[in-house]
């Protein structure tokens, strides 16, 4: 093992190079760093400005769902893109093991997922005044998700495509609604309506938090829904130069 | 200040060591921690940015909704990319086994 | 006094940090390196909780130790279980790796 | 209702949020999706249409998102040449809607792998729309980190396209083209930050009157410069781009192509000749332009040496990059009015041909069942349409008049000249040279009739394999005659071009 390591530590030419290189740039980098003067203001005062008409009182949401609520917008699409995208990819559907469940085990994620999916809920309605929301929401549903998938129950594969993917299109959907609906009634994407925010925001952070966490579970769990049909694999279309054709 | 500072340069140099593994190392799992240590590192200055003593005034909220923003990504990347180098793994395998058996299906097709 | 004593915590865990992320990105085994990036996720997650964002702390503990660790883990399973008939022939494994039998064994811990 | 007023900014959503609705929906349902897809380009198309009416009626507008004001709310903002880039995109997007479509429908019927094909049509038009949604926002969006968002959706969406076709090589393509992605986008992030520690806003309007500049400003403008460039794959940083781009599908071998690397220059060229303009020295754009000289001839040969018809048209892809960057350089004429239009006809002129060749080449890969340059002779007699919308792609490729693309080299040759740096102008020809040798190989291949060829009867194509790669290239050639009308929608929208250099660049 050490003659292994030995040879992996040494580097040749190239990466000496590269390695200069860095290091060079990355010293640049500090010094310019420390000559830019500690005191732009920042946005913290425009914030603070128009917290209240934000509708929440933690200033993180307000600005994640309020005043730069598109980028958020965006943000779930890139999540539901890597499910779309990983989904795109494999051939198998969800692996189908449901053998060797140990009693401790399940006894253990009998407790903890319920518990989980309480503090999940609780995270992301205190999210509007205090530090939570629907990411950190939707992160504890993934891990629950996840949990029960480690200790092989088979919920993901058992739930209904259908069903699966309304729960991932929930969030966004529901997003992208909403935008529209304030658009209609006060003439800006987004632009909640006066004494609405806060409802607003929160219908939008439950629907987030469910999409997330269903994302996060799927994406774990590295499959696609059962209800499709599984491809059998050819070497054949494989080897060949392009496509799929010989 | 000297917080502010410290933390920023631990995550320039966070960057520059994930930059490095990134270029040398092939391991594909190995190339997306890479990924993952640099995004970090941009995070860390991001947020000490934002960061101001206690008792010194607000903290300026728009950098830690960007790096909630940004983390969420990070992580649904990450994702993909794993999915995609296991991917690669199995393509590139079962094709050595097909080519093996010349043309033959193998009996245990995917996973 | 309190300034010092947060100055000395910072210089810790900066440098607790810094030594994390060169072990975990230079470590021969994946396995071990994945173990150390959740790790690492956690103190970041300290880190955070120090900068005065608790919302980037719970997202950091939730999201970067809580899933992004074991989705490399499950990854690390899934690479292990196709390589075990076959070995890639192209460049793609670890550099110069082909006489080592022993790396297989601690992966697969 | 003030909303559906003709003039309200707020149209200006609706290129975002009609495709990603249709992105949305086209991953609910399985059935149906073409449908939603193509009604959705349709729309995006139409409503392009309309934002161009408003801006020639009303002139440059701003929306913004949510009714916040700049230095804390998203912008969004249209003017000439953002309008043009959607203008290409729509167009190009709505052809190649159609091509995929009579691309998937060829493949499923074929008996050997339906399920297979099935499932990548069923992910591709989610993907898609999903990508045009990300490419019409970054066209649109005036807000650095929004831009950031919108770029991470188009590479992950793209790099999810590209291993689409289920081939080891093309998923090992796309897994290195994930990481250059990602690269490039924590570059640019990177970069983000340094600008926000300096400056303090995001919105590139306030940044525009940062003109002061400083070191930090500097730094923040090399790196966005450097994780875009990845992006665009710029000559020394462009290993990514021929694998990626050659062994995808053929519908996603255009928009890749002909749409993807756009977005991250039409970024990287507006920091540099709009927002930052005042800290732009002469030897950065000199250094651009040197890097864009090399491109041109590296990727022409590189080009001219390909042993497959894909490999070639990627090849050639990263040699028309090398033209976008020669523009830098011959900002110096004329206050930089001009290169604006220089490289906006190159883009749209690129951007048409390049699909259109790389449809062509993937009818001729159904048709025959493969690429391979040299066994392609008798095309000609079974694929008329085809041949001859590669060909007309060609030489809008090459610059002959009266082709987008000759419009924009004359451009460039002139703005050389008259600035008196003769040496652009040489390479440019040599470029335009060489394109024309690699673009007759293949044309002449085409053409040969193989000894012992029997002329039978070719099975029909759909109409929406063949058709839709002529119209891209139609219009790539009559973008030359049409020249006038590109240029005053140009000249409509930068009404403020005059201001950003007032006394032409440094």
């Amino acid at each position: 093992m050490s003659r292994t390591r030995n040879r992996h530590k040494r580097l040749d030419g190239f990466q000496r190079l590269l390695l200069l290189l860095i290091i060079c740039l990355i010293t640049l980098l500090c010094t310019i760093l420390w000559t830019i003067p500690g005191n732009t203001p920042g946005l913290a005062d425009a914030v603070a400005r128009l917290q209240e008409l934000s509708g929440v009182e933690s200033p993180v949401t307000a600005v994640l769902l309020n005043f730069r609520g598109y980028d958020t917008m965006l943000e779930v699409m890139v999540l539901l893109l890597a499910v779309i995208g990983a989904w795109s990819l494999t051939r198998a559907p969800f692996s189908e093991q449901m053998k060797n469940t140990s009693p401790v085990l399940m006894g253990v994620v009998r407790l903890l997922a319920p518990l989980m999916c309480l503090v999940a809920s609780y995270l992301v309605w205190q999210g509007s005044h205090l530090a939570g929301g629907a990411f950190q929401g939707g992160a504890i549903f993934g891990a629950a998700g996840v949990l029960m998938l480690v200790a092989e129950l088979p919920w993901l594969r058992v739930t209904p495509a259908r069903l699966l993917r309304i729960g991932l299109v929930l969030g966004p959907l529901l997003f992208v609604g909403v935008a529209l609906f304030c658009l209609f009634l006060t003439g800006d994407l987004m632009g909640y309506p006066e004494g609405a925010a806060s409802w607003l925001i929160l219908i939008i952070e439950a629907a987030c938090a469910i999409s997330i966490g269903l994302t996060l579970a799927s994406l774990f769990a590295g499959g696609r829904p059962a209800g499709e049909a599984r491809e059998k694999y050819n070497p054949a279309s494989q080897t060949c130069d392009e496509e799929g054709r010989p | 200040m000297i917080t502010t500072l410290l933390y920023s340069l631990t995550g320039l140099i966070l960057f520059g060591m994930g930059i490095f593994t990134l270029i040398i190392h092939s391991h594909p799992l190995r190339k997306i921690l890479a990924v993952n240590v640099m995004s970090t590192g941009v995070f860390l200055i991001l947020i000490a940015t934002a960061y101001t003593p206690l008792g010194q005034g607000n903290i300026d909220p728009v950098p830690h909704a960007m790096v909630l923003t940004g983390i969420v990504v990070s992580v649904s990347v990450t994702a993909l990319a794993l999915i995609l180098a296991c991917r690669v793994q199995e393509t590139s395998n079962l094709n050595l086994l097909g080519r093996k058996k010349q043309g033959k299906v193998p009996e245990e097709s995917s996973k | 006094m309190i300034y010092y004593i947060l100055t000395l915590f910072d210089i810790m865990l900066v440098l607790t940090l810094l030594w994390l992320a060169w072990r975990l990105l230079g470590s021969e085994d994946i396995f071990k390196a994945v173990v150390l990036f959740i790790s690492f996720g956690l103190l970041m997650a300290l880190a955070w909780v120090r900068m005065r964002a608790p919302d980037v702390a719970l997202a950091e503990a939730a999201l970067g130790a809580g899933l992004t660790g074991p989705l490399f883990l499950s990854a690390l399973r899934r690479m292990n279980r196709t390589r075990k008939g076959e070995r890639r022939l192209d460049s793609d494994e670890n550099r110069g790796d082909d006489h080592e039998p022993d790396q297989e064994q601690t992966q697969t811990t | 209702m003030t909303v559906f007023q003709f003039g309200a900014p707020s149209w200006m959503i609706s290129p975002i949020v009609l495709p990603l609705t249709a992105g949305l929906l086209c991953f609910l349902f399985s059935h149906k999706t073409f449908t939603i897809a193509l009604a959705a380009a349709l729309a995006n198309l139409l409503a392009v249409c309309f934002l161009t009416c408003q801006l020639l009626i009303f002139g440059p507008m701003r929306c913004h998102m949510g009714g916040w004001q700049p230095p804390l709310g998203i912008t969004l903002r249209t003017d000439g040449p953002a309008l043009l880039m959607l203008l290409m995109t729509a167009v190009t997007g709505l052809a190649i809607t159609l091509y995929a479509r009579g691309y998937f429908t060829y493949r499923i019927a074929d008996p050997r792998q339906p399920v297979r094909h099935q499932r990548q049509q069923r992910y591709f038009w989610p993907l898609w729309m999903l990508l045009l949604a990300g490419l019409n926002g970054l066209f649109l969006s005036n807000d650095i980190f929004n831009l950031y968002i919108t770029l991470e959706l188009i590479g992950i969406s793209a790099a999810s396209l590209a291993a689409l076709s289920g081939k080891p090589a093309s998923q090992l393509a796309s897994f290195r083209y994930l990481m250059v992605s990602l690269l490039g986008s924590l570059t640019y992030l990177l970069g983000i930050v340094f600008l926000y520690r300096s400056c303090g806003v995001l919105d590139l309007d306030v940044l525009r009157n940062f003109t002061a500049g400083g070191p930090g400003m500097r730094a923040a403008l090399a790196l966005m410069s450097v994780g875009l460039l990845l992006k665009t794959a710029l000559f020394p940083l462009h290993f990514w781009l021929p694998p990626a781009h050659a062994n995808a599908l053929a519908p996603v071998s255009a928009i890749l192509s002909a749409l993807v690397v756009k977005g991250s220059f039409y970024l990287l060229f507006r920091f540099w000749f709009e927002v930052f303009a005042s800290i732009i020295t002469i030897p950065a754009l000199n250094f651009m332009g040197v890097l864009g000289a090399v491109a041109i001839l590296w990727g022409a040969v590189q080009a001219m040496r390909q042993q497959r018809l894909k490999l070639m048209v990627a090849y050639s892809t990263v040699s028309q990059l090398g033209y976008l960057f020669i523009a830098f350089p011959l900002a110096r004429v004329d206050g930089g009015a001009q290169v604006w239009s220089i490289v906006i006809f190159m883009a749209l002129a690129h951007a048409c041909a390049k699909s259109a060749m790389f449809m062509a080449a993937g009818t001729v890969f159904l048709h025959l069942g493969h690429d391979r340059i040299k066994d392609l002779s008798g095309v000609r007699s079974s694929l008329p349409i085809t041949v001859f919308a590669y060909g007309i792609a060609g030489v809008s490729l090459m610059g002959l008049p009266p082709s987008g693309g000759f419009i924009a080299k004359w451009l460039m040759l002139t703005s050389s000249l008259a600035s008196s740096q003769w040496w652009w102008a040489l390479v440019i020809m040599v470029g335009s040279l060489l394109a024309s040798i690699y673009v007759f190989r293949v044309m002449s291949r085409f053409f040969v009739i193989p000894e012992g060829f029997a002329f039978k009867k070719p099975e029909p194509l759909s109409p929406l394999l063949e058709w839709p790669a002529l119209a891209l290239a139609l219009i790539s050639l009559f973008l030359g005659l049409a020249a006038s009308w590109p240029l005053y929608i140009l000249a409509t929208g930068s009404t403020s071009l005059a201001q950003i250099f007032p006394g032409g660049l440094p």
